[in-house]
């Protein structure tokens, strides 16, 4: 993290950059929030560790806006959601001097919760220096261990691997996370009948607050003005009153995003309610892949997406019948 | 008589302007009757048809809807019906994916010269629909009556 | 004051039940909020924190207010019903109990809002005090004593027993009305919980925070402070602290076309929303500084400057463990004090 | 909010007969916005239409709705009716209780019940239309020919010749393009010169045609009516205006070692060269990569012998920009390169040749003066052996997918002048199948096989190697009696597949003209507009739309200068207005939109907006109204809904929707 924050007070010295798009440290073990930096002195307070999940891409859409370059720091998975915001002019590549951060997995703390440990006062074991594989944590009822790989965030479990698809440089080791198979969940539910598909996400959505941390978050979602805010289209709402309004808003947000999605799992990070919610981008994703073939949005930042394009030869909507 | 109430299923079909509501038109002069349960929005192309516009009509009170356009590679703007395509393809598959029945939704090619082919079917598509009944999975209870 | 075993519990939820709605912490998908209670309901008494607070019990996120249809050419309205059911609220933590008051605040002074009172009215706080409070936990700096909560009945959940007592009349009646499931219990054991609690509580890394310099006297110098500038910079304008919040008390009125008739409805609305108090002429806060600047001015000083200094905040720390950005009410008040924005 | 005047037809006893109309106009009556509804026997009637002009009058409508037959059969009528009343035509919803309705339910009450519906939903559309306004837009009557080829010639022929001024460009140093290597053509016979450049004098004297030879086009902005284009005239090196095309420069330039494109490298040309005899204009070039002035600085010998001073070393590149009405493509084809074909030897032996440079090899100004030799060393082949569908038809990713369509019948005719002029040799073919439907094309290939001796064997050739003789070992099978043969052969040639010019896709890119997976440029219908590109002010000329001979070349090059005339012919254009618009203050600028507009009516502005106010500088969508068809592809890939479709926008189609739930 040192040499990350000694580059970055070099960058800010030479005029390379006017300010740095990083993570603050928090006042709790596990919440640095993302934060700019404009001097040396700012930079004390900066911390990358296994706690800083968030993305920051979509913070450049705001820093694009700004005079002068920006030093954001960009884990391999956050470099395909920039990717795509270039690719749709959201972002501006020479507004952004882009430092790939090394990565080896991001935490969760809800998952330590999950683990009935709670009281956290302190956590051990997930600076960037580390090995990443145990964490120790002290608590106000005693100190508890955990696995490293066990307290990741899901995204991390699916891991993109560790190559970062766009950089100016790269400062840290990463660490190829995968330990299960991307589509397994997707594929499970697909398995269902319909009528335990039907309640599964019943079960799931019912829990909705329609807080739009999810779409708030998101890198793809990064209209102006959401149509479910827009009274131009019919669709405004802002609570769920009927359980119809729930699937609706989640269908249409991950069909908004399908083919634009780069899978970096902010939704089901940040939704405080623990859906998951990328069970719909994924499942997308797999269609995708599977009738137009292989895709990775942000991959690149020119490919067409698979929405904005098509072959003679695609399969019919049938396909959804017959494939049963 | 019974007074027990006849199941009589909404449907709404978006049909594109140059080939589909053209085939529906034919279907009308030539007389190839369909139930009344169709009722048909003309869109310009296929490629008009916003998912969403799918969603409202389910959320709304229909129990079917279906999507004509002009058969791919017939597209009056070349490639609209291609992108439609694709964008129903996946919304079919995710209405399937969260256990909405499948059959409540379809897309068909109708070309202008092809009346026989609407009739034929609307008739299939409405019988469908009477086999899958009301649909409650995509209801919104305040539009029940 | 009774106590009741914990496998006794379910008996007293369907004697509760009988003739009250019973609304308590149900798990569903893995998450607990509160909810009706049914025989399948999954309760969750252990979980320290509900998602949502229990607001909704008297605030529900949505509500209709009446309905319009229409007969020939003529509007008819009917309005919607007022509660008036009596209902149980069981599990409720000191701060939640606590944010009721601050609602109270709102809804109860005048012109009343009907809806909340009739809910008020019909509803009967159980509390239960809080065994293991969190490190994102400062109701303490609001004055609650979340060892001992004080509502229609209070409880605490001690070795596998329930220990039950009632406070108010609400608490007496419901207590007469299950007399025959609870046994009596001594104070000893609860004496003991609450101390063991309250030491716990000291350790809280929050528990020392302070607000002073918070309140309606500085007003302008706080809301002209730079330090809005940098706080609100990672802010995703998302409304999980809004509706995670047992105070918050916004809301939208919207209108709904059924296709035979229009409801009116209102619904929570979140101040960090980009069209929350959207009108004809536009938006009177435009940037995000300026929304959320809003929240924490209205709890931590234009609430307290107009409710002899209450503060519209009650240290459940749902924020604090919810926000997306790590951002919350606790930051905000540290940052002013590193600032010296407190002089 | 409106004042909807709703009028319910008879149309005598089509709709009456099962529709109860006058419950539809009770019931309309009860809809929001309604204040006027009547029915009548014949609403398209000029007694129907009056009731429409007095209803207006009197109720002061502002929005009509026909309950009628479909609108394809009468929304003008009624449009043009309301425009007569003071009411804008797009106002006008129809609801179609005819062929939806009337004509195919038999129950009165159900059929009533749908057609109160069908009128709702066309009531609750017509509350949120907007009268629109058709824009118009100026034509330039001046018209752009991308290509010097046949198709370019006619096509400008035929526009210069109804009057309007025509801009031909060519890339290479003169026009005639591919037909001008050919030697003869089928099923005739004809010397291709001899009718090729009757039509390049033409051409080049036509008053209404000015040809840039030697030049490409450079961008191409604007739309259909009103293109700008950058031409690059590339610097000839020699001054047109001087030159007298004497011929002097090309014989004394010492540097002749540079391929000869037009001998299609099979013999060389100097560094200062005309390609052919006969090229229009007659001026030459510098080559100047082969050269030696421009590699050393010496030499200059050219500009010595020149009389007239045409030589200009220092002239530079030239961008002319020009405006133009329409643009026809025309940039023909190339053959495949053989790479991938290694089996067939191409690039191991000289007596491996392309179908082209067969052509080539047989004209008598070609690289062996029309003389049949094998290149390696100039002896007469005896054995011949012709190979079809060398890249066509190609299952694999080798080649293409089509049939290359000329290759039959000119490998026909190719056989049967060797076995003319030639009868001792002897020729052999071997092919998938004989496709031959055309005019006396079948009798042609007829008379190679029955009259010539041509000997066609239906199956492949696997291999072709060169043996230590000289000579080429042909492994192919015989389909037919099922059999491997082999065969020595003297020469092979290969029909080689055709593909459209590699410089198309540039040129596609300028225009917005979208191309297929093979790079042939998409008509705006496979069947009905096969000369338009779906880009207004596109149109498509030649092989560049697809594979062709020359009949149908020339066909589809006339065909083309109509659809260009027709357009050129009007002094403005009306647009249709129910074209897609951006919501300013919702667009993310993101070019979804644009990536799926085949139309190209998207482009992007930076512009200042005043969000609520909040004045920023956005990249935001901007609609070209007049290329814009109203489609509707662009509004649905906008997640904000900022791109929507006037006459269709979301909330009308919504409003139907909830109209027919309800």
């Amino acid at each position: 993290m040192q040499e990350l924050v000694n580059r970055a007070k070099e960058l800010l010295a030479d005029g390379t950059v006017v300010r740095v798009l990083g993570w603050k440290a928090g006042d709790l073990p596990y919440n640095p929030e993302p934060a700019y930096f404009t001097s040396a002195e700012e930079l004390d307070n900066f911390v990358y560790n296994g706690f800083c999940g968030a993305n920051l891409s979509k913070y450049m859409i705001e820093a694009s806006k700004l005079e002068g370059k920006t030093m954001v720091c960009l884990k391999p998975c956050d470099t395909y959601s920039f990717n795509q915001l270039i690719k749709e002019h959201r972002v501006d590549r020479d507004k952004a001097y882009i430092v790939g951060v090394g990565c080896k997995g991001k935490l969760n703390v809800d998952k330590l919760k999950e683990m009935g440990i709670k009281g956290i006062q302190s956590i051990s074991g997930a600076e960037m220096s580390d090995a990443c594989d145990t964490l120790t944590i002290q608590t106000l009822y005693g100190e508890k261990t955990c696995a490293y790989a066990d307290a990741m965030l899901e995204r991390c479990h699916v891991c993109k691997g560790k190559e970062h698809m766009i950089y100016d440089e790269i400062i840290g080791e990463s660490k190829d996370t995968k330990d299960a198979e991307r589509f397994a969940e997707v594929e499970k539910i697909e398995a269902m009948s319909p009528e335990e598909k039907f309640a599964f996400f019943q079960k799931e959505l019912s829990k909705c607050i329609r807080c739009n941390a999810c779409r708030n978050v998101c890198p793809a979602c990064s209209c102006r003005k959401c149509v479910f805010d827009s009274t131009k289209f019919d669709t405004a709402q802002k609570a769920n009153v009927d359980s119809f309004e729930e699937k609706m808003f989640h269908i249409i947000r991950a069909f908004h995003v399908a083919g634009r999605c780069t899978d970096c799992g902010e939704c089901s990070r940040v939704c405080p309610q623990g859906i998951p919610l990328h069970l719909f981008n994924r499942k997308f994703i797999k269609d995708i892949n599977e009738f137009y073939g292989e895709f990775q949005a942000g991959a690149d930042s020119e490919a067409r997406g698979p929405l904005t394009n098509f072959t003679f030869e695609d399969c019919e909507p049938s396909i959804v019948t017959e494939r049963r | 008589m019974s007074i027990e109430k006849e199941f009589r299923p909404k449907i709404v079909a978006f049909c594109c302007n140059w080939c589909s509501y053209a085939g529906a038109d034919l279907a009308g002069s030539s007389r190839l009757a369909y139930p009344a349960d169709v009722k048909i929005i003309r869109v310009p192309c296929s490629c008009r048809v916003n998912p969403m516009f799918i969603l409202r009509a389910f959320q709304k009170g229909a129990d079917g809807v279906i999507m004509c356009g002009c058969h791919p590679g017939d597209c009056h703007y070349s490639t609209g019906n291609y992108y439609a395509r694709r964008r129903m393809t996946l919304l079919f598959s995710m209405l399937d994916y969260i256990g909405v029945e499948n059959g409540r939704t379809r897309v068909e090619w109708v070309s202008a010269a092809e009346g026989v082919k609407f009739s034929t079917t609307m008739n299939e598509f409405v019988e469908k629909i009477h086999s899958l009944g009301e649909n409650v999975r995509l209801e919104d209870l305040r539009c029940k009556n | 004051m009774f106590k009741i075993a914990k496998e006794n519990l379910s008996a007293l939820f369907s004697k509760i039940a009988e003739t009250n709605e019973l609304y308590l912490p149900v798990k569903v998908a893995n998450q607990t909020n509160f909810a009706y209670w049914t025989e399948e309901a999954e309760v969750d008494l252990d979980t320290l924190k509900t998602v949502k607070s229990a607001k909704d019990a008297f605030f529900p996120q949505s509500e209709n207010l009446y309905t319009c249809t229409k007969e020939d050419k003529k509007i008819k309205i009917t309005p919607e019903e007022l509660q008036s059911q009596n209902f149980v609220v069981f599990g409720m933590k000191a701060c939640d109990v606590k944010g009721v008051e601050v609602l109270d605040k709102v809804f109860l002074a005048e012109p009343v809002d009907t809806f909340y009172a009739a809910r008020r009215a019909h509803g009967t706080i159980v509390a239960l005090a809080c065994h293991e409070p969190e490190e994102t936990c400062f109701c303490k700096v609001f004055g609650t004593d979340c060892a001992d909560p004080v509502a229609d009945v209070a409880t605490w959940m001690i070795d596998g027993e329930l220990y039950w007592k009632a406070i108010t009349e609400k608490g007496e009646a419901l207590t007469k009305a299950v007399e025959g499931l609870l046994v009596d219990a001594d104070e000893t054991k609860v004496e003991e919980e609450k101390a063991a609690i309250r030491a716990i509580v000291e350790k809280l890394p929050y528990s020392n925070l302070s607000l002073e310099g918070w309140n309606g006297d500085v007003l302008m110098e706080k809301f002209e402070s730079p330090v809005w500038e940098e706080l609100y910079k990672p802010c995703l304008a998302c409304g999980t602290c809004t509706f995670v919040c047992p105070t918050c008390q916004c809301y939208d009125i919207k209108d709904y076309d059924t296709g035979h008739g229009v409801q009116r409805y209102r619904c929570w609305d979140s101040c960090m929303y980009s069209d929350f108090t959207m009108m004809a002429h536009g938006n009177n806060r435009n940037s995000q500084m300026q929304r959320f600047r809003q929240r924490f001015m209205h709890k931590l000083v234009y609430f307290p400057a107009n409710n002899d200094g209450m503060y519209s905040c009650v240290g459940c720390g749902r924020c604090v463990d919810k926000c997306p950005a790590s951002l919350n009410i606790v930051k905000v008040i540290k940052a002013f004090e590193n600032q010296g924005g407190n002089e | 909010m409106q004042r909807i005047g709703v009028f319910v037809c008879h149309c005598g006893s089509n709709i009456a007969a099962t529709v109860d109309v006058k419950k539809v106009v009770e019931m309309a009556l009860l809809e929001p916005g309604v204040v006027h509804a009547e029915d009548y026997q014949y609403m398209c009637s000029e007694a129907g239409q009056a009731k429409i002009l007095e209803a207006v009058k009197e109720k002061g409508l502002t929005g009509i709705v026909v309950c009628s037959c479909s609108p394809r059969m009468h929304e003008a009528t009624f449009r043009k009716a309301a425009e007569r009343a003071g009411v804008n035509p797009y106002m006008v919803e129809i609801a179609n209780i005819r062929e939806h309705c009337s004509w195919i339910h038999k129950d009165m009450e159900e059929a009533t019940k749908k057609a109160v519906i069908l009128a709702r939903a066309a009531i609750a559309k017509v509350n949120l239309n907007a009268p629109l306004q058709p824009g118009e837009s100026r034509v330039t009557k001046r018209a752009l020919v991308i290509g010097g080829g046949i198709a370019g010639i006619q096509t400008a022929i035929d526009i210069a010749d109804a009057g309007y001024e025509v801009d031909i460009v060519e890339k290479t140093p003169s026009i005639g393009g591919r037909m001008s290597q050919l030697d003869k053509t089928f099923p005739t016979l004809d010397c291709s010169a001899c009718i090729l450049t009757p039509k390049m004098v033409e051409a080049s004297a036509h008053e209404k045609i000015n040809i840039y030879t030697y030049s490409e086009v450079e961008k191409v902005t604007g739309f259909v009516g009103d293109f700008t284009v950058d031409i690059r005239k590339k610097a000839r090196s020699v001054d047109m205006n001087k030159c007298t095309g004497c011929g002097v420069c090309q014989e004394k330039c010492p540097s002749k070692k540079a391929p000869s494109e037009f001998n299609r490298g099979l013999n060389t040309r100097s560094a200062i060269y005309t390609p052919f005899a006969q090229a229009i204009p007659n001026v030459p070039v510098i080559d100047r990569d082969a050269c030696i002035k421009f590699k050393t600085g010496k030499c200059g010998l050219c500009e010595k012998v020149c009389q007239a001073g045409a030589i200009d070393y220092a002239q530079q590149d030239e961008i002319i920009t020009e405006k133009y009405g329409a643009i026809v493509v025309a940039t023909g084809f190339d053959t495949i390169k053989l790479d991938k074909y290694d089996e067939y030897a191409y690039s191991q032996s000289k007596d491996v040749i392309t179908s082209l440079e067969l052509e080539r090899i047989m004209n008598a100004a070609g690289p062996t003066k029309g003389h049949l030799e094998r290149l390696s060393d100039g002896k007469a082949p005896k054995e011949m052996v012709f190979i079809q569908c060398v890249g066509s038809r190609c299952a694999d990713n080798r080649g293409k997918s089509y049939c290359s369509k000329i290759c039959c019948m000119y490998t026909a005719k190719h056989a049967m002048l060797i076995r003319d002029k030639y009868p001792d040799v002897n020729v052999t073919v071997f092919y998938i199948d004989v496709r031959t439907p055309g005019k006396n094309f079948d009798e042609f290939y007829r008379r190679a096989v029955e009259e010539y001796g041509v000997n066609y064997i239906k199956g492949q050739v696997g291999k072709v190697a060169p043996l230590p003789n000289g000579k080429l070992l042909v492994q192919g099978a015989d389909l037919i009696d099922n059999k491997q043969i082999l065969k020595e052969a003297d020469m092979v040639v290969l029909a080689t597949a055709i593909e459209p010019d590699p410089s198309v896709r540039k040129i596609a890119t300028m225009l917005t003209a979208s191309i297929d997976t093979n790079n042939f440029l998409t008509e705006a219908h496979p069947k009905l507009r096969p000369v338009e590109s779906p880009t207004a002010g596109v149109f498509l000329s030649g092989v560049c739309q697809g594979p062709k001979d020359i009949p149908e070349t020339v066909a589809q090059a006339g065909a083309a200068a109509v659809k260009a005339i027709g357009l050129l012919a009007k002094d403005k254009l009306m647009t249709n207005p129910c074209t897609a618009k951006a919501d300013e203050l919702m667009c993310n600028g993101c070019s979804t939109c644009a990536n799926v507009c085949p139309y190209g009516a998207i482009t992007y502005e930076v512009k200042q907006v005043n969000d609520h106010g909040i004045r920023e500088d956005r990249r935001i969508a901007v609609v070209n109204n007049a290329l814009c068809q109203g489609c509707g592809a662009c509004t649905v890939v906008c997640p904000s809904g900022a791109m929507d479709l006037q006459g269709f926008s979301n909330r009308q189609i919504l409003a139907e929707v909830d109209a027919i739930c309800r």
